[in-house]
């Protein structure tokens, strides 16, 4: 019986023949899943980059430079999901989400962080999408995509699932509130209120979509809700804290708080 | 100031329409699960079809039970239809996990009918034809070829019993055949490079299925019995 | 044989008479995750519509907030009262699980209300009748009494949250009578023998609830502030 | 102030009232504990009887076997009758899991004590009969038909042990019977939808059995033993 | 007060300068390890896929084709290696363990099954170490590294700790018993045997170290215990199927057997 | 004032008494330690010898192999006794955990060397005796009942393996006799009302090995091996 | 054969034997279990007395309230009476579990009760008396001393909670003796060398509650509240 | 097969030889472990030193207390020196979870004592040199450059607890200092990129030690205090 199996192994069986295409497609698949592996690494780790950089927003003076060399660290990002958007040209990108979604979810934590300290405003999905245009070859310029699309079949774009942007922006909540207690402690009394105000709405969107949205948001819910508690005692304590200010000094603190304010809003 | 009341309005506008979204994700696997539960059902009612090749009475009534399966597999291709109408096709892999257990099922059922009525192995082109779905992704809702796989390994370890069986029924020659088209198939899998997951673990099955269906082989071997012109086989 | 035969008939009718007892169960519980759904989607609109009590604009609003929630809750009646259509009463414990967790939220939800409009602790009947339901298990679809605790320690911990963000709205007296009202409610815990089970877990919560609730009193009250006539917010 | 000092004394009237409650229920559950204690007992006690089936000299004793087990089942009727007193019947459910295992076990014995006698399967009412408790729900402490399905798998997987240690016993007739007899009960969980709990696990087991027995069957078929006429017990 | 704060941001402040220096630092640590898991993800795959090649040695005519095609495999993950070797000169290689041990523990599963199959013996850690040894050049023959390496600051070497090489060999049983499965399918009887012996030895070596060896160790004994009963029961199979061989067909079935055997080992 | 600094004092007094305390309980510990690694080094080299019984060529060897087990288990008596000077007799308990996993470990190769031996159960007594302890803990460092029910079913798996390998080896009756004992113990096991530890979890895998065993037998019956006289191991 | 059938007999009295002696066990862990209920809900009336001192008017009772927690403790030393009649005493270690729980909360309920009364440091003998139990093992049931210690540690919080509250209540001198004597408290601990245990984890906490207690300090010495001379205080 | 023996020597051999290096293992592991013990002692005495300076009274002493740790950080050299012995120098990290919470500390106390002789921030180099150690991991025992960060976090928060108890003890100038100090190191924090580990956890808190500085900066300003010449503070 041996040796007639061995014939079995014979190439030119159809069953065979038939392997050789599947372990073909099975390979190339498992690469690519691969290869979004280590650009999905990559997008986190520059994210997550971008991130910091933001933070040092609140203490430097030039706040426009910082801005726009994490606006310049995320275009770089954008080139690399351009990558993803290159491969999944043609699949099912939900074949292969698992591999990419933890990139994004960063990237959609940065991008809202910078728009936030921008336009002290929750960035949209459409939004963030729109900036996922890219032209067909690896070398196109990322800032022209930003722009009305130009037709034709050059023009490949990625798109962010709802879920991975409800995934970053409950991140996002986490560099909040981080950004509200380095503030407090840089003496910004403005931002906290805002912040607090902000990230109450957040959290409330988040109770309105409660356990119908995937699993994930549910476990970063606890996270949310401490990060809001912490943001709600900074307040308190600014308030409890502002209510012995001597009436002589109200006027001073008052006017120093505005100018602050007219710095601030100059610089964005 | 005004700026704040502004977003303050699209927060919450964002997440009424990330919830509408949500609503709707839920919606459509709510139908998907519904569609699959019927799936399921005429998958079961296949497979009790065919059980009866394993009766020593049932080798005679391969034919017949084979025509009937075919017969219940136009129910599956109405049921396969209705659940394309779900979802947009090219998110089939969003909804993967859903069918994918139930298309498992079926492309075993597909690939045991097409075994029993000529013993060859069932392509993918056959079972997706027989399922009535697409082979290729871009073209509709399609077989992924790792169920596809799953599918001819459930096939092979329905084999084995089917080799234990026959020699109860005394059809000797009937391991034999089957013997050399496991192995076919075993030679066929090696070549692929498998992952650490379930298909891997099914796959590590298969081994077991090649040896016991060896082992028939050697029992009724020893014994002589594979030469003598046997008349419980129907090929 | 022939008895054979006749078990042949009996376990196969046997085990479909069987097939639609479980066809029933699962209609059963297909209709009670959806109308729990709803409550839950209620559940969801009454706590969104609470939570603006801890903006600094919404102190003012608590009345008209609790009207509001007040109309809500007729809409979780009315599901309440589908729900019972649902199933046999006394299967309650069976279907326990559904909405073991809708229904601590929403006993959350009746006992906030209540403690927003005149600052005592709700009662189990008070619950009962918000919700539609009954307090004693013998006259129908109730309100266990597990679960209506576990609905006054989420309260409690929204409290904690209530007395933080009234300071920062600048109502320096709310947080003393937050206070009281804890304090007594944790008195009340006390005199109970808890399980080691979650509420028993939830319970240990409690005390960091306290806590927090008596620094906030205590901040007040070495500024001083909470003798001054407040207007219940000034910002 | 008068307000909240009379809220005070219903705080801690509600939590005292609150606290009987919670007594009187965990004392309920010890008194349910003790008795289901008993109970095991006695099903490890038929278990010990039962198993002596197995052994070589066993097989001629079944139906004496049989008669001590039925003897047994009185105490169980016993025993049950008195877990019947110890909580209102409507509560089934809230304390189900507590005797849960017992009771699948008990169903098992039953199952196996009658398989033992005549060879054929069950039926939930004699299950019920045997253990002194309904079938239907509304007519008192009942057996679940999910539990008696757990009982009847525990069966099939000791009766591919009956199987194999039939054969050792010399009684070569009995696989056959016995494969017979677990293709009907697979054809018959075949036709349940069974959702993805503990039960469709155990279920997922019986296929394990089936191929089992064959094996035996085919064993004792390619060896040519079915044939001869057999001392050991054919019925 | 924030005036003041803002000139600490100074970029002249040695505080400033110093932690300058350690973001540097932190950086190209970060970036070394993250290069170091691609790479390590990189071997994982090509041992994976140099493992399911040798087992197709069983029943393919040309043994030795296959084995050649695995050792090309083998050189491939090799250079790997060595890159990870080029990126820990004058590191202390525990610093980076963690990013590349799962790789490693790859490689020494992969590269101890061919030596199975070649030798019928347990590659020592020694053997697997002298095949580390590279040249410093990336482009190097890594045929050459195999044999004494040239003095001189060109040589590199990698040394494989033996935690991950006994991690490894946990591996290579899972292997082994699905060897000795796929033997028994195809008709070998000596095989099965000689794998029952081996991992019997490989298992009482386990036993022997018990709990005194890594953590992750323990978690793999349970595996092995059960594969070893796996090729023990294949053995039983072959044994108790054995004992029913009439005595007329003894000599054949030893005949074809030893033939075969005989075959084997002239491939090897 | 004065009282306070005389608390000063004391309170450093009373820290120092008691980290002396401390001390002296982690120097216990330590040297616990020590001698349990010992301990677990004989039990590794014990475990490492009786497994070559597995080997085909081990069969023959039994009674040598044991001989030099219990060789070894005298040193087991010495590192036993340095171990009874580590610590207070009365404070067994409170260092239980230190010596449970190799204790249970040596009850086990006790329990193997016995039966290897004269294949009977071995009893507590023997197991003390053989390690060198007490069996009624008022007498001194003793084996907890547990601990050496414990080692009894670790054997019982042992045994399961030593039936399928004692038939490679060519032994085709001491399956049958492992198959006896092992009922046997199934029985005694069965009188015990264990609780819900890891010693139910550790029984309820003794009846995989009872059926392990009886396939074993029945492989062994059904081609007729166990009758003719072996030699015990032929190849 | 014979001896086979007399190892049968030892085998079932054996299992026997050890049924008796799990079924004691067993009763010991049910009597401890009941004592040790009675125990808490001593201890959380005990608390609730106490909790007293945190309300702004329980300042000036605190005498009277300790007084009345010391006739409470006197029904706690009957219970520990109780409890010691249960099982033999030096088997402490073996049911250490059941009552470790209740004796760190009763140990810091005496802690507090001390320091309320003279604001000094328990000793451990004092809290053994209070208690009625010992302080050294060998002479009977006894406190251990990281049970000691973790009460201590539960009143170190109280305590922050304590000076807190006292502020609140104008008594702005308690918070510096607090904040002297757990200072004292925590170079106590320092003297300390702890394993990586809860113990260790409690004593983490520790430095939380200093630093609280040093911002409540300085909250009134900012203010120049503690230089003028206070009504609230009593010492 | 000749082949074969030889390599059953080798398998054997090859686990004594990695048993071997195993136990080395072990034994350098203990070795560290203690030394590392007594490494935690000096630090903690160290630290119950330094604690004086949050006292009224301490902050005159500081200078002494200095010279004083400054004394024991010699001991910490000779363990230090002791550690380096126990292990291959480059083999740093295999070890580093034994003394890297320990390093952790020392960097702390190091920066500490020269914070508090000149307010500076001390350098790795500094800090090194104090421990006795290396900063280039290429020269020996080195600082890893994380741990030296983790040091100085928790001096951070240190920092932080003095700011508070420097005004308790009447130094109105000490914060305003403390707080230009740690702006300085909160701009260095904001350059480094961390990963999500403990570093990145602790920096986190540093946010919070600079909040709790400022508002005591405010609260100082406010009152116009900071501006008056004081008399606690030394610089
Ligand atoms: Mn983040
Ligand atoms: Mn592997």
């Amino acid at each position: 019986a041996a040796q007639e199996r061995d014939v079995h192994a014979n190439p030119s069986s159809a069953v065979i023949a038939a392997f050789k295409v599947f372990q073909q497609e099975l390979d190339s698949r498992h690469d690519k899943y691969e290869r979004l592996v280590k650009i999905s690494r990559d997008i986190t780790i520059e994210s997550k980059r971008a991130i910091f950089l933001l933070h040092r927003v609140i203490n430097v003076p030039n706040a426009e430079g910082v801005l726009k060399e994490a606006e310049g660290k995320l275009d770089g990002v954008r080139q690399k999901i351009g990558q993803i958007a290159e491969e999944l040209r043609g699949e099912d990108i939900y074949q292969f989400h698992r591999a990419f979604t933890p990139g994004i979810q960063e990237y959609v934590e940065a991008v809202s962080f910078l728009h936030y300290i921008r336009h002290r405003s929750l960035i949209s999905l459409e939004e963030i999408n729109a900036r996922l245009v890219f032209m067909n070859t690896e070398n196109s310029d990322p800032k022209g995509s930003a722009e009305a699309p130009p037709s034709g079949a050059l023009v490949l774009t990625f798109q962010v699932t709802p879920a991975d942007y409800l995934l970053g922006v409950a991140d996002l909540t986490g560099e909040l509130m981080r950004l509200c207690i380095g503030s407090v402690g840089n003496g910004d009394i403005d931002t906290p209120f805002q912040l607090s105000q902000f990230l109450r709405q957040i959290h409330d969107g988040f109770s309105y979509i409660g356990n119908t949205g995937p699993y994930e948001v549910s476990k970063k819910l606890h996270t949310l809700r401490q990060s809001l508690g912490k943001v709600e005692d900074a307040c308190y304590t600014l308030r409890v804290r502002g209510s012995e200010i001597p009436k002589h000094m109200l006027a001073d603190v008052f006017c120093s708080r505005t100018t602050h304010m007219d710095t601030e809003e100059g610089v964005v | 100031m005004k700026g704040n009341r502004r977003s303050e309005m699209s927060v919450t506008e964002m997440f009424s329409y990330i919830q509408g979204f949500l609503s709707a994700d839920q919606d459509v696997r709510e139908d998907i699960r519904k569609v699959v539960q019927n799936l399921e059902q005429t998958a079961r009612e296949i497979l009790t079809l065919l059980q009866s090749v394993h009766q020593p009475s049932g080798f005679k009534e391969i034919p017949s039970k084979c025509a009937k399966a075919r017969e219940l597999f136009s129910t599956v291709r109405t049921q396969m239809a209705e659940l394309k109408t779900k979802f947009p096709v090219e998110q089939y892999y969003r909804f993967h996990e859903h069918w994918r257990f139930v298309l498992q099922r079926l492309a075993f059922l597909a690939a045991f009918v097409v075994y029993l009525e000529n013993e060859t192995l069932v392509t993918r082109e056959e079972v997706a034809q027989i399922l009535g779905i697409e082979v290729v992704r871009e073209k509709g809702f399609h077989l992924d070829v790792e169920d596809f796989l799953a599918g001819v390994l459930i096939m092979a370890s329905e084999l084995s019993r089917l080799a234990v069986n026959s020699v109860t029924a005394g059809d000797y020659s009937r391991p034999l055949r089957i013997s050399n088209f496991i192995n076919e198939l075993d030679s066929g899998f090696r070549l692929l490079n498998l992952k650490n997951d379930p298909l891997r673990k099914r796959y590590d099955g298969l081994k077991y299925d090649v040896k016991k269906i060896e082992e028939v082989v050697y029992d009724v071997s020893i014994r002589g019995l594979a030469k003598e012109p046997e008349s419980g086989g129907d090929k």
